[in-house]
């Protein structure tokens, strides 16, 4: 493998890597302040990139389905919140697994119902639709450097206010201690609804942006839920800057298991995730809520 | 678990046990081997229901032994004539167990949340062994030619006709059905809610609760094997979706729905929820809408199953606590 | 004039074991009592109880004349009942400026915690101001956890075990700002086994026995009675 | 075969207290099928309505209808309904879907399906019961190969038919070297096989071979791959989402430009829309085309659109020649299916004037059919040439008995 092509399966691995960073984020917000393990997280990108399509579909124009996905996401993370999580208050996580598989289930035929059985594509931008060419053969579409620059731009946002500002602050105080939060005079109903609502906004948004370049179809979700549980597993449930390291992690054992073990790619991703549970039954960073 | 919720346990188990009884006498054709499937499918959540409740193990991964089982049948399966049951039977279900001991011995270590995602992990790895390895045929799954037949010293018994299949079902899940009910009550399963309940108290006893979590979890494993090793006998046929997370979770849907500390619940969350897939699906072609909002309304409106729920319908009107 | 905190018949359990009976229990405005008795007596319940975190059971439960028995705990704080837990139980993955600027709430002008005044209150911890909640020492993170509640600028701080396992000089540190704490005007309940520091600055004292409270008056009273002590406090 | 099925006699006095087992009532709320042969004929339909090929099962049972309909809804003097199961292309149930069918409905002809590894579970209940199987999909080699059985007929493909050509296109078009890539799983290695084989007879070789976790999309890493080994050409084999994203992803790579995709029309059929501008241009082989021009496939279109409101694919081909197939049966035997021998007898033998052409079948009761070479061309997979005339399965470890 000549140096050329190592940097471009880099970068495959990071872009593929932020991606990931976005639905896992908004999942490892739930997790680790509210302690709710959601299933349905992947069933929510699919939501963003149905969105996508229709608002493309509908009015055209690619940059109304970020705030429609951003607001739809929003209003349907409160709403699972206050008519469904918040009933679940002091129920074991066997009870959260069983509600999300059954949301599962709910939106997969949802979809169904409106959306009907065949894939759709979304047009990239036309803003965004070139490449820039790389080798003779290869080139790299200006989109796939645009998701990476949203998903920097989300990366440093979503740190800035976790680690800077007051909401951050209550929001590791309410992952690490929610009595105490309470006590505070921080209301954790509503840290929750918040959180919810943002940690599924952040997924619908990354079903967004993900659908030109991924396509439409059903059942999309499924296959992302299961990398974005591995990646919070291997950065520490309730750590963004873990989640960071895992997605990273995750994209290159994908990328380059791809490159040099072809055979035994679906294994590599399960098997880095249990040698290293096995040497760190934490996750690789163990801090919460930062 | 208190002394009445106990009393309605014992009672549905043993209705369970008599109707399941009458199933070979009273049905016939496609619906004794609903039956079978049903029975197959109860044995399957009240082992897994022995881990999730007492142990307070939520195990997402226990599909894998279920399929591990049967993919070993499908693999000590001659082409040419039955294989012996005895024999394949135990290998199945050690084999079963055998993974249950390794998955278990890593996932116990790690709690709550992160032993949920670790047996999802599990599941899935042992769903791409099927799937993308040469072994026990590949995505397109593996037949078991011919039914298994039990060897005894004076003859071989088969079990091709659909009513005598099901009685080796029944007496099966029977055994299976009384060994977590005796499980729970005797001093293992004390041990075991000390563990889940009071960590500390477990080992000022004596006890480590890891071992102690990890033997249940490995006797469910081997038990769900059983039931992997029916299922492959009676499909003879066998799939890699047979180990993914899918089946896990609707396996546990089964135990939430009956009352995962009981026994008899997650046998009568496994006969609901097939007789309502069986319904629901000769009625609407978006059938699984009806098993999301079951689902969903049972999590929210019954959240301890429905045998603590019927059992508290009964309870004497008790002065309220805060 | 009322009570600030007015508690009658208050009962408290876990599960199905009583914690706390029929606890009652006056508190006026810039009045500081002691709380006291054995491990294991209801103390730390019945603070609980009054920041809203164990539930009550029966009995009335007043903060400036609101009832509070049913309000959440975050509801409690916002009216101006502070707790600092035996644990201490800070924040340890917020640092220490974390820990106080995230609790801030306005409270009179003029007489307001702010972060300034908790830094001159805890210089020791200005030192330390960007480490991480983690790594405090003991005396140090009692500190944080008395400043974080004032930083909420609270009409009554509930403190529990208020010197507990910490080395006497730090100790002494503590009951100075507690003296000067309370010399500002503050109520509080403050839960020690240490009398003879308390009995400083508190006017009253309520001693817990099984669950209820066994004696209450002053100090003096207390102290002078030997046998009372043994009983209740054993020392 | 052994028959496993129906050993026990009803029972209906002991029925009567069917109400002590809790399973019994509840399920037999449907009526027990009459026996006189006046009586309609079951068509049971076992197939994907619900997940990823739903709209595959709604073409293939559509189509099926709209043959029978335009014969005055009858085939062989028999009329017919039908029974519907949803196999939800999942393996692992497929054994109880399909005793649903034949046990409980009683069904006289099993239609299905669609995903191969339901299909090979099918498989085996058929050989078993002897019930009529007619596969309108899957394209499992072996099951018209090593698992093949007089009762069971396919109208699609096997997996080898539409791949083994492509490897005589691109030898045409000047290609030596080439690489594969698809799904890990069954088909898509038996698709790879076939091209291999039809490669290497022309001379060509295989360079690498790329297998994408099933059902992963992710292929950023593959594509690199292919533009550091350079082949002259790419053999390509995803279906429905997959194959979306894997077209998009291969334009946007700038790989189409400089090396030629082709592969099996899946990669192109249904999915044109979704695929847009990146999907013009390719060369796709398959037994059907958009715009083959024979009357059979104008008026099948036509009835297809007005009855459906939507183009017809090939998989409604597929379900449209099903239809007739059994009608070719029936008509042999006048609708008695008694005469099974006779019935499959006529069945292998007929000749089938199908929208994809002349269609008729080999010993191992597979397709003989042309495969066509198809160009995306303004959204529509274009007709350019027979690659492959009456191209028949080698059919492999096939003992009919």
């Amino acid at each position: 493998m000549s140096t050329f092509f190592f940097f471009v399966q880099l970068l495959n691995a990071i872009q593929y890597a932020l991606i990931l960073y976005l639905v896992a984020s908004g999942l490892t917000l739930l997790l680790g302040i509210m302690g709710v393990i959601n299933l349905a997280h992947g069933a929510f990108y699919m939501v963003g990139a149905y969105i996508a399509f229709a608002v493309v579909q509908q009015f055209g124009n690619f940059w109304l389905t970020l705030p429609a996905g951003i607001l739809i996401g929003l209003a349907l993370g409160a709403l699972i919140e206050k008519f469904l999580l918040s009933r679940l208050e002091g129920a074991d996580h066997l009870s959260q697994v069983l509600l999300s598989f059954g949301l599962i289930l709910l939106i997969n035929e949802g979809q169904r119902l409106i959306f009907g059985n065949d894939p759709h594509g979304v047009e990239v931008p036309k803003i965004l639709a070139a490449s820039i060419p790389l080798s003779n053969t290869l080139s790299y579409p200006v989109y796939r450097l645009f998701v990476c620059a949203v998903g920097i731009v989300f990366i440093i946002a979503i740190g800035l206010i976790m680690a800077k500002s007051r909401i951050g602050m209550m929001l590791r105080a309410s992952a690490e201690n929610r009595d105490m939060a309470r006590a505070m005079g921080i209301d954790v109903k509503f840290v929750y609804l918040g959180v919810t609502a943002v940690g599924i906004a952040c997924t619908v948004l990354a079903g967004v942006i993900a659908a030109p370049l991924a396509s439409v179809y059903p059942g999309m979700g499924d296959q992302v839920l299961i990398q974005s549980f591995v990646v919070i597993v291997l950065g520490g449930i309730g750590s963004l800057s873990g989640a960071l390291v895992g997605s990273l992690l995750l994209g290159l054992v994908d990328a380059f298991g791809k490159q040099f073990f072809p055979n035994y790619a679906a294994f590599l991703v399960y098997a880095a995730m249990i040698a290293v549970l096995i040497v760190r039954p934490q996750g690789l960073v163990r801090s919460r809520g930062t | 678990m208190n002394a009445r919720l106990e009393k309605f346990d014992g009672a549905f188990l043993l209705l369970l046990a008599v109707a399941a009884a009458f199933v070979p006498f009273v049905l016939s054709g496609y619906e004794i081997k609903l039956a079978t499937t049903i029975t197959i499918q109860a044995g399957l959540a009240v082992a897994l229901g022995f881990v999730v409740g007492p142990a307070g193990l939520t195990s997402v991964g226990h599909a894998a032994f279920y399929g591990v089982a049967a993919y070993i049948l499908a693999m000590m399966s001659p082409k040419s004539g039955p294989a012996d049951m005895l024999l394949t039977a135990a290998i199945a279900i050690f084999g079963a167990a055998a993974f249950a001991l390794v998955v278990g011995a890593v996932s116990i270590r790690s709690r709550g949340m992160y032993f949920i995602l670790m047996t999802i992990a599990f599941g899935q790895l042992g769903y791409h062994l099927f799937n993308d390895t040469g072994i026990g045929g590949k995505s397109d799954g593996s037949y078991v030619q011919f039914r298994p037949e039990l060897h005894l010293f004076w003859t071989d018994v088969s079990f091709d006709k659909a009513p005598r299949f099901y009685m080796l079902v029944y007496v099966v899940v029977f055994l299976v059905v009384g060994a977590c009910w005796w499980l729970r009550r005797s001093a293992f399963g004390s041990v075991l809610l000390a563990a889940r309940d009071n960590e500390a108290r477990t080992r000022a006893f004596g006890f480590s609760p890891y071992v102690v979590r990890l033997i249940a979890f490995v006797i469910s494993g081997g038990m769900a094997g059983a039931m992997g090793y029916l299922t492959a006998a009676q499909h003879g046929f066998v799939a890699p979706q047979m180990l993914a997370w899918h089946a896990s979770a609707f396996a546990l849907v089964m135990v939430l729905i009956g009352g995962k500390d009981t026994t008899s619940g997650p046998a009568i969350g496994a006969i609901l929820l097939l007789l309502a897939e069986e319904i629901l699906q000769r009625w609407t072609e978006h059938w699984l809408v009806g098993v999301g909002l079951i689902i969903v309304v049972a999590v929210i409106a019954a959240p301890r199953g429905l045998v603590p729920f019927v059992a508290g319908l009964f309870a004497p009107k008790q002065a309220h606590h805060g | 004039m009322t009570a600030l905190l007015h508690i009658k018949d208050f009962s408290a359990a876990y599960g199905e074991v009583p914690v706390v009976s029929s606890v009652s229990l006056d508190l006026k405005a810039g009045e500081i009592m002691a709380l006291t008795g054995r491990n294991g007596m209801g103390k730390t319940t019945l603070l609980r109880g009054i920041m809203g975190l164990t539930p009550v059971r029966r009995g009335t439960m007043q903060f400036a004349a609101e009832d509070i028995a049913a309000q959440t705990t975050e509801m409690n704080s916002r009216a101006g009942i502070a707790y600092v837990p035996a644990g201490r139980e800070i924040f340890g993955s917020l640092s220490v400026r974390e820990n106080l600027i995230m609790c801030a709430r306005g409270g009179e002008v003029g007489n307001a915690w702010t972060f300034e005044r908790v830094m001159a209150l805890f210089p020791r911890l200005g030192e330390r101001i960007n480490h991480g909640g983690k790594q405090l020492s003991g005396g140090e993170q009692q500190m944080l956890a008395i400043g974080r509640a004032l930083m909420t600028n609270p009409r009554i701080l509930l403190i529990d075990e208020a010197t507990e396992g910490l080395a006497p000089l730090v100790a002494r540190e503590i009951w100075r700002t507690l003296s000067e704490i309370c010399a500002s005007g503050m109520s509080a309940i403050i839960v020690d086994r240490d009398l003879k520091r308390l009995s400083r600055i508190v006017s009253g004292v309520a001693v817990m026995f099984r669950g209820e409270i066994a004696f209450a008056g002053t100090p003096a009273a207390l102290l002078s009675d030997d046998a009372l002590v043994r009983k209740y406090i054993g020392l | 075969m052994r028959k496993t099925d129906l050993l026990i006699t009803r029972r209906s006095a002991l029925k009567a207290v069917g109400g002590a087992a809790a399973t019994g009532l509840l399920v037999r709320a449907f009526p027990t099928p009459a026996i006189a042969q006046a009586a309609p004929l079951r068509i049971g339909f076992m197939l994907p309505y619900t997940g990823t090929y739903a709209s595959l099962a709604k073409n293939i049972d559509g189509a099926f209808r709209q043959y029978v309909e335009e014969k005055g809804g009858k085939l062989g003097g028999r009329s017919l309904e039908y029974v519907m199961v949803d196999d939800q292309a999942e393996p692992s149930k497929a054994t109880d879907n399909m005793n649903k069918l034949v046990d409980r409905d009683k069904v006289d002809v099993v239609v299905g399906t669609v995903h191969s590894g339901v299909q090979m579970a099918m498989v085996k209940i058929a050989r078993e019961s002897g019930k009529l199987m007619i596969i309108p999909n899957a394209g499992a080699d072996d099951a018209t190969r090593s698992a093949c059985a007089p009762n069971i007929f396919r109208t699609s493909f096997s997996n080898w038919q539409p791949c083994f050509p492509v490897g005589k296109v691109m030898a045409e078009k000047g290609h030596k070297t080439a690489m594969t890539i698809t799904w890990k799983y069954a088909a898509g290695e038996e698709d790879v096989r076939a091209f291999k084989e039809g490669f290497g007879a022309v001379g060509g070789s295989v360079i690498g071979e790329l297998y994408v976790p099933f059902p992963e999309v992710e292929f950023q890493s593959f594509l690199t791959q292919i533009a550091e080994k350079k082949p002259d050409a790419v053999f390509a084999f995803f279906a429905g989402g997959g194959a979306v994203k894997f077209v998009k992803d291969y334009a946007a790579a700038g790989l189409k430009k400089s090396v030629p995709l082709y592969g099996p029309g899946f990669l192109t059929d249904g999915t044109l829309q979704a695929q847009g501008e990146a999907a013009e241009g390719l060369l796709t082989t398959l037994h059907y085309a958009d715009d083959l021009d024979n009357p059979t496939d104008k008026k099948f279109r036509e009835g297809f659109k007005k009855k459906f409101n939507a183009d017809a694919d090939v998989y409604a081909v597929q379900g449209y020649d099903s239809a007739a197939l059994l009608g070719v049966g029936l008509e042999a035997v006048k609708g008695d299916m008694k005469a099974a021998d006779a019935m499959y007898k006529a069945m292998g033998a007929a000749k089938i004037d199908s929208p994809r052409g002349p269609l008729s079948f080999s010993a191992s009761h597979n397709p003989i059919q042309n495969i066509y070479l198809r160009e995306v061309k303004n959204g529509k997979n274009t007709f350019v040439k027979i690659a492959h005339a009456n191209l028949a399965d080698p059919g492999t470890g096939c003992k009919m008995s």
